[in-house]
């Protein structure tokens, strides 16, 4: 793991002129990620999570400020091959079966898929469906084509991950086991990962540090480093630390 | 439900054919000039010797023609959604292409090529224009979201093109390659009048036109419908395998485009330049092939015909003349020619059944000859506005039904279940959800009506009414004034562009006001 | 040498003299090697000339001397196969037209390029155009059996058969009886091939001479011969071509010989071609092709 | 509110014969939910819940089976306007604005817009849109689309109200803040409600009655009677009973 594949947000501002109402959805935002770390992205609803996403993906352009992924453009980077992401919306090809859709980055990113074979099947069983790799995304669940999305997202081993809400519509205990799994991969891969979530439990758990974001405009708020060691296990939950911390991200996320 | 679908299709082709059988015998429809069935079968059987050379020879033209129009259609379409100002720049050429009409155009590729090329050329055109927007309007309402994926993993416009666009445009394309199909099979036959080979139906037909048999001419019609039914029925068996897949699983919500201000003055350009373009290409292109002046009028020499020789307030007055006399039956011809393709697509949803019956029926009229057919048509409806009228319908509703039966079978089922869940029936889930999602579509098919309905109104002035352009046309050809042809084929793609232009105004305001892209 | 001709209408009876020149070799006697194209309604045989894709085609005088007098186009006719032009006034004997006087009142359908025709023939008649509903006519008689309309303009040599076959029984005249003295299927060719090609069309016409004179020693032999060949597949019948190729014989046929073009003849045309504003002249047919043929 | 409004499903089945496998996505079950009652449903990713509520709604048939609101078929039922949903996926129409949106019931429905004019600029302060009327879905974040969705479901105050995961795409403030509104507007509406879920904790604030569904075969595995008294209050989240039921609800799901 080099260098390149930190994030840096430098002071992006991101205006909508919509129908209903002109929205800063991003003021002045700036964000450092190194190479490696786990930042846990919350905030409440429409603070622009997803809109500070698109811009490091490339999807969208500030109006304003910088967006650098191991100090390329967003779309360098992902053209390198760099990035990886899950959208808060599965965002399955609907004509693509379950494994089609899983290996749709090497298509874009022109890799042979028999390489990747023994991957595939590792991130269906993954994400617990088996059985499903020859299904249409029209005859999942929810939470079943967001589990294919997830594995869409780790198909390429990426260095950088954005993850957006990545496991919201999953079961409690389904929801707990990704999060473990996605430790085990972002500890072994190293990638540089970005997670929006509602989960602030789900958040400590995994993210080296949390940042609190604002709405109307969307900002900043506070960042709070979590401090527990890696790997870590199911009983972080009940540490009192863990509780302090998770009043502590509630506070801030109430405080807008 | 697919199976008793198919069953009820069938029982329905034989109520038609039973009730058409019955019409034929008893000689209800124009005193018998509309034979039955059995008796076209048996003229088909007696006459069955001078078939297969004939029917060689125009699904060599027409397939040929099909495979280059549409591929070129195909590429084009692809160049305009990858380069949107390509497609606005070259909207006057590809509607002057779809506008031109057939014999003004016939008889100058049949003295400029020889052999097959007419025919190729004339089917290859037949294909062209209908593809190419379907193509568009495919490729141009892909979901956002797959193209967002594809992006996000760096993929350039051509990955995002082939891994998303394509393949989520292929219904629409098929769409296009139904509608091309019974257009690339009357392409070559109305070449073939243009004589040259001893082949094709159209040659045949000529020969049986002056029979006074109207089983042999249903005889030679139904021939060419079955070539024509064979390519739309496999692309309707591909089309209905791959549209389930198409379906969106859960609705999009597409960013809208944000409000941009557009340059007035580069707008202007842009359409200025659109209806350059074909003039330019048309001088360039007789400056190529060293077509003689006399036929070929450059658009200098035709400014002189209209607006400096001695001749020219005759000659305008005619055309004025004419164009008072096409104009408005050309804009009910639309109207009524788009609302019956409306009724019919939503017919295709409401009534699948009884609307699949009536395939078989719209793809005569599609492949069937004008030629053959006006003299009954006359019969029936007499040499009126009716019979201009249905003239035009059954030119112009066949594209615009099967483009927007096409919008209309894609709207997700994810959409569809918030009316449902309320109890909506089928008119209202029509109503509220499928035409407002399909409104892309409608647009689209609006586009393909309007230049086909002014070329519909000039057949049936040539063939029925003697009035209009189309018979300022036929007469022109007679006495070999070129200037004329050349005048008439120049505003009836201008009308068209200007109609056209009209559809895409209204198109644009409509979308955008939904957050809708628009599919040119 | 090869020679490219460009007929006016599919292979039928009206082309008998070429098939049988082209069969028995007496293109190739003058060492020409022709090239036969056919016809049909979207050929306008004048522009094949005019875009070198035939050397010599057979056209109706009134089209082509309103392009040389309007246009300049350079065009000469040398020759008319027709020496009455075969157009006329069909109708159903139960409902007879004989005249141009029962046509008052009536509907007529007339192909749109013959419209000048029609009301030349009216007018040299004395009768009133506005008195009569012309409607466009695309060579279908169906109209015409069926009584949708009264009369239409069309072959004489071919309709009336048709009819016949119907069940019907069909009256016709010309609109040469009528005023309407024109030739058809004037032979034409360009100025400039009548200068430079003079030698290859006066070998053409010789040929064609003699293919249309063994067809009139007896107009039942050929049209049979050609059953399996030129007439394969065209539509039609050989009966309907027999019936065409006697009809035809008395309108061809010329003391001089086919092709003839007399002087009176000539006046003729040009005479009711200004009677209707086309301003034919004498030099727009050139007759020494025929004088080199004797 | 009469009983003309409970949901009876009575050995109901469902299997797909997809092109992944065939699922049986219900395996003879049935649950009864009397009128005015509110139901919870909980269950593993793709165990057959939003199965379960679209055969309610009408929108697919069961292979085996039947079922009743207040009586009626589902279709029947939905016709007479009994019935509210809000789906897993907002399905909003993408070209109609928020308002629009959510008085699409009512255009199904053909009630006059104008009679609602308050309720709706009511909800759509409740779900937090004020100032989104008139912008359109796309325009929207994730979960402000959800709240959209959920508004809708509530425009005509509903006998019967199917929810599924409604407020999956909300950060935990806005989703406790929405918990209570819905209990709020239950007690007064009185609407026989089932709610998807996969949260726990929200499942016992806000139902009478949780029901655990396991997966493959689809089927009701435990239903749990929550005894706490209406109207509840946030404090019950640190009830000791309530950790109680949530340790049970979390065995019940645990042991599929
Ligand atoms: N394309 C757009 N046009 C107009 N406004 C937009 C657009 N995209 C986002 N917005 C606005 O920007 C704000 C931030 O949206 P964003 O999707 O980033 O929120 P979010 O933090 O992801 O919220 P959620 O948790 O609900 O998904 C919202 O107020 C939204 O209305
Ligand atoms: N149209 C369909 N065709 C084939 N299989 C289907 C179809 N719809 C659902 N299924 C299958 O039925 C099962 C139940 O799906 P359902 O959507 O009811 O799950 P769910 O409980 O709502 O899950 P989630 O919490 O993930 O939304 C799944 O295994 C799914 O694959
Ligand atoms: C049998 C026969 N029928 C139609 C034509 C077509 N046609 C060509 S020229 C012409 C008359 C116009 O002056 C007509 C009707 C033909 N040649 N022979
Ligand atoms: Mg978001
Ligand atoms: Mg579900």
């Amino acid at each position: 793991m080099t260098d390149r594949a930190g994030i840096r947000i430098s002071r992006v501002s991101r205006v909508f002129e919509g129908r209903g109402a002109t929205v800063q959805a991003l003021d002045d935002v700036s964000l450092e990620c190194p190479a490696g770390s786990f930042t846990a992205l919350i905030g409440p609803s429409g603070c622009g999570k997803s809109t500070m996403l698109r811009l490091a993906l490339g999807l969208d352009h500030p109006n304003d400020g910088e967006i650098r992924i191991g100090g390329l453009e967003p779309l360098a980077a992902a053209r390198q091959g760099l990035t990886g992401v899950a959208f808060q919306d599965a965002a399955l090809m609907p004509w693509r079966t379950v494994e089609d859709n899983i290996m749709l980055p090497l298509d874009v990113l022109d890799k042979k898929r028999g390489a990747f074979r023994a991957k595939v099947d590792e991130l269906v069983d993954m994400v617990g469906l088996s059985g499903f790799e020859k299904a249409l995304p029209g005859e999942l669940s929810g939470g079943m084509r967001q589990r294919a999305a997830i594995a869409r997202a780790l198909v390429t081993t990426p260095d950088v991950l954005f993850l957006d809400e990545p496991f919201g519509a999953l079961d409690q205990i389904l929801r707990r086991q990704m999060n473990i799994e996605l430790q085990r991969i972002w500890m072994e891969s190293n990638a540089t990962t970005l997670l929006v979530t509602h989960g602030i439990d789900e958040a400590i758990f995994l993210a080296d540090r949390v940042v609190v974001m604002q709405s109307r405009p969307g900002r900043i708020g506070q960042v709070i480093d979590i401090p527990f060691a890696r790997p870590r296990q199911s009983a972080i939950f009940s540490d009192p630390q863990f509780h302090a911390l998770e009043a502590e991200i509630a506070g801030a996320l109430d405080g807008h | 439900m697919a199976g008793q679908g198919r069953l009820g299709t069938l029982r329905n082709w034989g109520i038609l054919l039973v009730l058409w059988e019955i019409v034929g015998r008893l000689r209800l429809v124009a005193d018998g000039a509309l034979p039955a069935p059995s008796a076209i079968l048996q003229r088909l059987w007696i006459d069955w010797s001078d078939y297969p050379p004939h029917i060689w020879a125009t699904i060599e033209g027409a397939s040929i023609g099909f495979l280059i129009g549409n591929a070129l259609a195909i590429a084009a379409g692809i160049l305009f959604v990858l380069f949107p100002l390509t497609g606005r720049l070259a909207r006057g050429i590809n509607i002057a292409l779809f506008a031109l009409p057939p014999i003004a155009l016939s008889p100058i590729l049949v003295i400029t090529f020889s052999g097959m090329t007419p025919r190729i050329i004339l089917a290859a055109i037949g294909c062209y224009f209908i593809t190419m927007s379907a193509t568009v309007t495919g490729l141009s309402q892909t979901d956002r979201r797959a193209i967002d994926i594809v992006r996000a993993y760096g993929g350039n416009r051509w990955k995002v093109l082939r891994l998303a666009q394509l393949r989520s445009a292929l219904p629409s394309i098929l769409s296009g390659l139904r509608i091309a199909a019974p257009n690339a099979v009357l392409g070559a036959i109305l070449a073939e009048f243009g004589g040259g080979g001893r082949f094709g139906l159209g040659v045949y037909l000529i020969g049986s036109l002056g029979r006074g048999e109207p089983d042999r001419l249903w005889g030679i019609g139904l021939a060419a419908t079955l070539i024509a039914g064979l390519a739309y029925g496999l692309f309707s068996l591909i089309a209905a395998r791959l549209t389930g897949a198409s379906r969106a699983v859960t609705m999009p919500a597409a960013a809208p485009s944000e409000a941009r201000a557009k340059g007035f003055l580069r707008e202007t350009m842009i359409v200025l330049a659109s209806i350059a373009l074909p003039f330019l290409f048309w001088w360039v292109l007789l400056y190529a092939m060293g077509t003689p002046a006399m036929i070929a009028k450059t658009p200098p020499a035709l400014f002189e015909y209209l607006f400096l020789s001695p001749q020219s307030a005759t000659n305008l007055g005619k055309l004025a003349a004419a164009l008072a006399q096409t104009l408005p039956m050309t804009i009910i011809g639309m109207a009524v020619g788009l609302a019956f393709a409306f009724a019919l697509a939503i017919g295709s949803v409401l009534y699948p059944v009884i609307v699949r019956a009536f395939m078989p029926v719209a793809l005569v009229t599609q492949t069937m000859p004008l030629v053959a057919l006006t003299p009954l048509l006359v019969l029936m409806l007499g040499r009126g506005h009716s019979v201009i009228l249905w003239i035009t319908v059954s030119v112009t509703f066949f594209p615009a039904f099967v483009t927007m039966a096409q919008g209309l079978s894609l709207v997700s089922r994810a959409a569809l279940d918030v009316p449902r869940a309320y109890g909506a029936g089928p008119l209202k889930q029509l109503r509220l959800v499928t035409i407002p999602a399909s409104l892309p579509y409608v647009f689209a098919s609006t586009r393909l009506a309007v230049p086909r309905a002014l070329l519909g109104v000039m057949i049936a002035e040539w063939l029925a009414t003697g009035k209009g352009l189309g018979n300022l046309l036929n007469q022109s050809r007679g006495y070999l004034d070129y200037g004329m042809i050349w005048a008439v084929a120049v505003v009836s793609v201008l009308l068209s562009v200007v109609f056209y232009q009209l559809v895409v105004l209204i198109e644009n305001r409509v979308l955008s006001k939904r957050g809708m892209s628009p599919a040119q | 040498e090869p020679f490219n001709f460009q007929a006016s209408w599919i292979n039928d009876a009206e082309f008998t003299g070429y098939f049988i020149a082209l069969d028995k070799g007496y293109y190739a006697e003058e060492g020409l090697d022709v090239t036969y194209f056919s016809g049909g309604p979207d050929v306008i045989p004048e522009s094949t000339l005019i875009a070198g894709k035939a050397d010599l085609t057979l056209t109706t005088p009134d089209t082509t001397i309103k392009a040389i007098a309007d246009q300049g186009a350079p065009f000469r006719i040398i020759g008319a196969q027709y020496q009455k032009n075969p157009i006329g006034i069909v109708s159903l004997a139960s409902n007879p037209i004989n005249s141009p006087e029962d046509l008052v009142g009536k509907t007529l359908a007339v192909p749109p390029v013959n419209i000048i025709s029609v009301e030349a023939m009216l007018k040299t008649s004395g009768v009133d155009r506005s008195k009569i509903n012309i409607v466009p006519y695309a060579y279908d008689p169906t109209p015409l059996i069926k009584g949708e309309i009264d009369a239409s303009v069309d072959f004489t040599t071919n309709v009336p058969y048709t009819i016949e076959q119907a069940g019907a029984e069909a009256v016709s005249f010309l609109l040469y009886d009528f005023g309407f003295t024109i030739f058809n299927d004037t032979v034409v060719v360009t100025e400039d091939a009548l200068k430079n090609n003079r030698k290859n069309i006066t070998g053409f016409l010789r040929a064609s001479r003699k293919g249309w004179n063994d067809n009139f020693e007896d107009p039942s032999v050929w049209p049979p011969k050609f059953a399996d060949s030129w007439f394969k597949g065209t539509g039609r019948s050989i009966e309907n071509e027999l019936y065409f190729n006697r009809a035809q014989q008395p309108l061809m046929e010329h003391p001089d010989g086919i092709f003839a073009m007399s002087e009176e003849s000539i006046e003729a045309n040009i005479e009711a071609l200004n009677a209707v504003g086309i301003a034919a002249k004498r030099e727009h047919f050139d007759t020494s092709v025929l004088e080199d043929i004797g």
